[in-house]
């Protein structure tokens, strides 16, 4: 009996990856990039896809990224794509920003970008710590979780409480799609890279605003083994914000 | 046999470990060796049923994965070279555990890659 | 031929809209305007001042007139700017229904009582336009008619009822300077 | 009367609008706030009739992240405010200027306090922002056509420093397009359509390029941004001197207040005093040459501006002998706190300037 030839049924990368992250062992942005770039070649957009990055580790990304990308200040990336979206109506905008970007600092300008129904993609990529800075608190770090600056864990008492930014969008009119995914383990991967896919092709259709929030893991942020990311993140991250597509509550 | 194989560019790999957690038929294991940063790195035993998880958690883009395209009739109900990884609503076209016993690896590595460190 | 006036009343009376139609007739004809306001927060009652100068060639005016030839006196209660930049022997045409004109010296003070011209002409919530129909006759700036073109492009469509009684007061200001 | 004319009678914002719109602008983004108010109703008034996009921002900071926005993606843009504003996008037009991003900025100021904001400006990095005072409406009409050139030319933030009587004041003005010459196409815009070959357009301050193609890295960029504004320093400060040749007094000012101060020489001139007027038209770059040459012969050097001595620090460091300078200008603001004070009048400017001559 003769073997049969080798079918490649997954590619390492999409060519759209044009070389290596620097990005630190087990972290889940590298995942997120590229299936976003896979969503953006299979939909035949990456001629004319901008994308508007903020600042985090995976701001590292436009360096590697083979699409259009404006690099914007810290928590504007909603505002800037707006003002893209408008000017080239024709093009695929989105955003790519971590939880500091859109929760903390940016959290004005999504929810504003949301309400207008301003048609764009934005990219959350959530792992509920700053890692960039080497593992603070943001906005969406959960209760009773660790960083270096609530080294006893998350205290609602003395740091209040996480604010789920893609509940908070879902309740807005002018939404077309709001889904949490989570590329922990490799269903997840697949089902947020549909996710991905939906929004886009809302974006597509012209139906307005769309988040894709992705829990990332960071085990360097989280004090965790390369390998234990995906563990720590469903018993932290994925059990505060529950995955899945959001039903939208504000349409008018 | 395996029904399927990877290629594993292990001088990419930083040694996260995602991959073995992440193998249905937990055929990746960690290497003792380290590559060229330091890092160890996964290595194939016989048994992969090509299912793409390996790839997919990866985040550091070391694995292609291949198929052996299964005798006329054998062919898995998509046909199509997506991935299909376990735990998905479709059915999975190699259910973990049920790979052919013979192994694929190294015989099975592709052309032009790094060796998939066979076991 | 150059033309200044300071109009000075409170809220309420129409000072701004007298102004910008004396500015936009102006425009209109071919000549050369700059209209500035200064109006109090209130809508109506508090301070309400405009200037405007005219001038057949091109304009260099100051937006806060160091002085003027002319004023309107629609009320005398924030008359004292406009008053105190009039110069010896300016016009000061003054709306005798509401202010003394005997307070004002070292003018050439003309009363026109102009609610009751308005109210005579069946128009008694425009006694700003007798004022500005009489204004613009004296100091022979723009027509009447092209007053009343301005006048109806600049009131706003919710207060177009009112453009037939602001055409009838113009035309009864400009006819009591002529009379006189 | 005269014959019919396409003079307009236009408030200074609708009049900065449509010298905008004639230019090509189709992007503004505002948020609402005394004087600016006029320019952002006016704007979003035409722009939308003009093919454009005017949006009411939540806030300042969105305005000009907006604005940015739109610029990377090849459109003239444009944003605005006052200086209480412009304080809340200082850090965007850091960006604008390192990104070398084109965007018209009008502060319509409530007074002229924000001389240094807008000479000295509160980002981070080494830019600058050039920037235009105009001194009427008429002129503002004309800045506006000329920054959205120079924007586009220098791919640089630039500025109009206006004030309440620039936003308010209604004059007769004829709005038209004005050729000023050709310019470099915007290839660097984003579109999308570089995506997938390889050398994706990339707009990123620090510039460090793709992996397949660095860039010159912040280090390289940002030394280059410097030596195009030190180019820009060279080639555009732009200055008026009235009556000033034989003035042993010469007075400096900018925008609304040299207006008064040109009324006041020619008073002043007729009563037989020597005195003349310097007017920097580009705030920065400060025309440094033509004040140091403009001030050799004079025997004294008044600053009168509407603050308590900000553009009183360039023309100390320009003007070719620094004791002559004296401060004759201060802090002024109306009751509403929303626009000039009684300094800026003729009577009290004449007698400042009296009362340093003697």
């Amino acid at each position: 009996m003769t073997e049969a030839a080798p079918r490649l049924v997954a590619r390492d990368r999409p060519e759209l990856i044009l070389g290596d992250h620097g990005l630190c062992p087990g972290c889940g942005e590298p995942v997120a990039l590229r299936i976003l770039l896979e969503v953006l070649e299979e939909l035949g957009i990456v001629e004319r896809s901008i994308g508007v990055v903020g600042h985090g580790c995976y701001g590292s990304f436009v360096q590697i990224m083979d699409v259009e990308v404006l690099q914007c200040l810290h928590g504007r990336a909603p505002s800037c794509a707006t003002g893209i979206k408008r000017v080239r109506p024709a093009a695929v905008v989105f955003t790519m920003q971590g939880d500091g970007d859109m929760v903390n600092e940016g959290l004005q300008e999504v929810l504003h970008t949301a309400a207008r129904g301003e048609n764009v993609t934005c990219i959350l990529l959530n792992n509920g710590v700053f890692g960039d800075t080497g593992g603070h608190q943001t906005a969406t770090t959960v209760v009773g979780q660790r960083t270096k600056t609530s080294l006893d864990g998350r205290d609602p008492e003395t740091h209040g409480y996480p604010i789920p930014v893609a509940e908070l969008v879902a309740s807005l009119a002018g939404v077309s799609y709001v889904a949490r995914g989570a590329v922990s383990t490799a269903g997840g991967v697949a089902r947020t890279k549909r996710m991905l896919r939906s929004a886009f092709e809302h974006q597509l259709a012209g139906d307005g605003f769309g988040l894709v929030e992705i829990l990332t893991m960071c085990p360097t942020g989280w004090f965790v083994p390369a390998g234990s990311g995906p563990e720590y993140l469903s018993g932290s991250l994925e059990a505060a914000y529950p995955l899945g597509e959001l039903p939208l509550r504000g349409q008018p | 046999m395996s029904r399927g194989t990877v290629s594993i560019d292990v001088e990419r790999c930083k040694g996260c470990d995602l991959c073995v957690q992440a193998c249905p038929p937990k055929v990746l294991e960690m290497s003792t060796e380290v590559n060229g940063m330091g890092y160890r790195f996964p290595v194939l035993h016989d048994g992969c049923t090509g299912c793409t998880a390996c790839q997919l958690v990866c985040p550091d883009y070391v694995f292609q994965v291949y198929r052996f395209d299964a005798a006329p009739g054998e062919e898995d109900a998509s046909g199509t070279p997506s991935a299909t990884p376990p735990g998905e609503g479709r059915p999975s076209a190699t259910p973990p555990g049920e790979g052919r016993s013979s192994g694929t690896a190294p015989g099975g590595r592709p052309p032009g890659r790094a060796p998939a460190s066979g076991g | 031929m150059r033309d200044e006036v300071i109009i000075t009343g409170i809220g309420g009376q129409g000072i701004q809209l007298m102004a910008k139609t004396l500015a936009l007739a102006a425009t209109r004809g071919g000549q050369h305007a700059m209209l500035t306001s200064d109006v109090g927060g209130e809508m109506r009652g508090g301070p309400s001042q405009a200037s405007v100068v005219v001038d057949d060639e091109g304009l260099r005016a100051l937006p806060i007139l160091p002085s003027t030839g002319s004023v309107v006196v629609m009320h005398h209660k924030h008359s004292a700017f406009a008053l105190g930049r009039l110069v010896p022997g300016g016009l000061a045409l003054v709306n005798s229904s509401v202010a003394d004109p005997a307070a004002i010296r070292d003018a050439e003070v003309i009363a026109v009582p102009a609610l009751e011209i308005a109210r005579a002409a069946n128009a008694p919530n425009a006694a700003g336009f007798v004022m500005l129909g009489a204004y613009a006759t004296l100091r022979r700036i723009v027509g009447v008619a092209a007053l009343g073109d301005a006048m109806r492009e600049l009131v706003p469509p919710y207060r177009a009822q009112h453009v037939a009684a602001n055409l009838r007061a113009l035309d009864a200001g400009a006819g009591t300077v002529l009379a006189a | 009367m005269t014959t019919a004319t396409t003079r307009q009678l236009l408030d200074g914002c609708s009049a900065i609008t449509e010298s905008a719109i004639a230019a090509g602008c189709r992007f503004f983004a505002g948020y609402p706030i005394s004087p600016f108010t006029g320019l952002l109703e006016s704007m979003s008034r035409r722009l939308p009739e003009a093919g454009g996009h005017c949006l009411n921002a939540e806030s300042e900071i969105e305005a000009v992240n907006m604005a940015l926005g739109a610029a990377a993606a090849g459109a003239r843009a444009a944003t605005g405010s006052c200086g209480q504003g412009l304080a809340l996008m200082q850090e965007a037009i850091a960006e604008l200027a390192l990104n070398e991003l084109p965007l018209v900025i009008f502060n319509m100021a409530r007074n002229q306090q924000d001389y240094f904001q807008a000479t000295r400006g509160g980002g981070w990095g080494d830019y600058r922002t050039l920037t235009l005072a105009p001194k009427d409406v008429p002129e503002a009409v004309e800045h506006t056509q000329l920054l959205f050139h120079l924007a586009d030319r220098y791919r640089a933030p630039v500025m109009l420093y206006g004030d309440p009587f620039i936003a308010q004041t209604h004059v007769s003005v004829d709005v038209a397009a004005r050729d000023l010459g050709p310019l470099p196409a915007k290839d660097w815009a984003l579109d999308g359509s570089t995506g997938g070959t390889g050398r994706s357009r990339q707009i990123w301050t620090w510039a460090m390029g793709k992996a397949t193609e660095p860039g010159p890295g912040p280090d390289g960029h940002w030394r280059a941004v410097a030596a195009k504004f030190d180019g820009i320093a060279a080639m555009e400060a732009r200055s008026e001197t009235y009556r000033a040749d034989d003035a042993e007094t010469l007075v400096v000012a900018f925008g609304s207040a040299a207006l008064f101060v040109e009324h006041v020489v020619d008073e002043l001139r007729a009563d037989g005093h020597r005195v003349g007027l310097f007017r920097p038209v580009t705030l920065w770059p400060f025309p440094a040459d033509d004040l140091a040459a403009a001030t050799r012969n004079a025997r004294r050097v008044l600053v009168f501006e509407l603050n308590a001595g900000q553009m009183l620090d360039d023309v100390r460091q320009f003007t070719h002998d620094r004791a002559a300078v004296h401060f004759i200008g201060g802090v002024s603001i109306h009751a509403s706190g929303l626009s000039f004070g009684p300094l800026l009048d003729v009577a009290p400017i004449r007698e400042r300037i009296l009362e340093a001559a003697e």
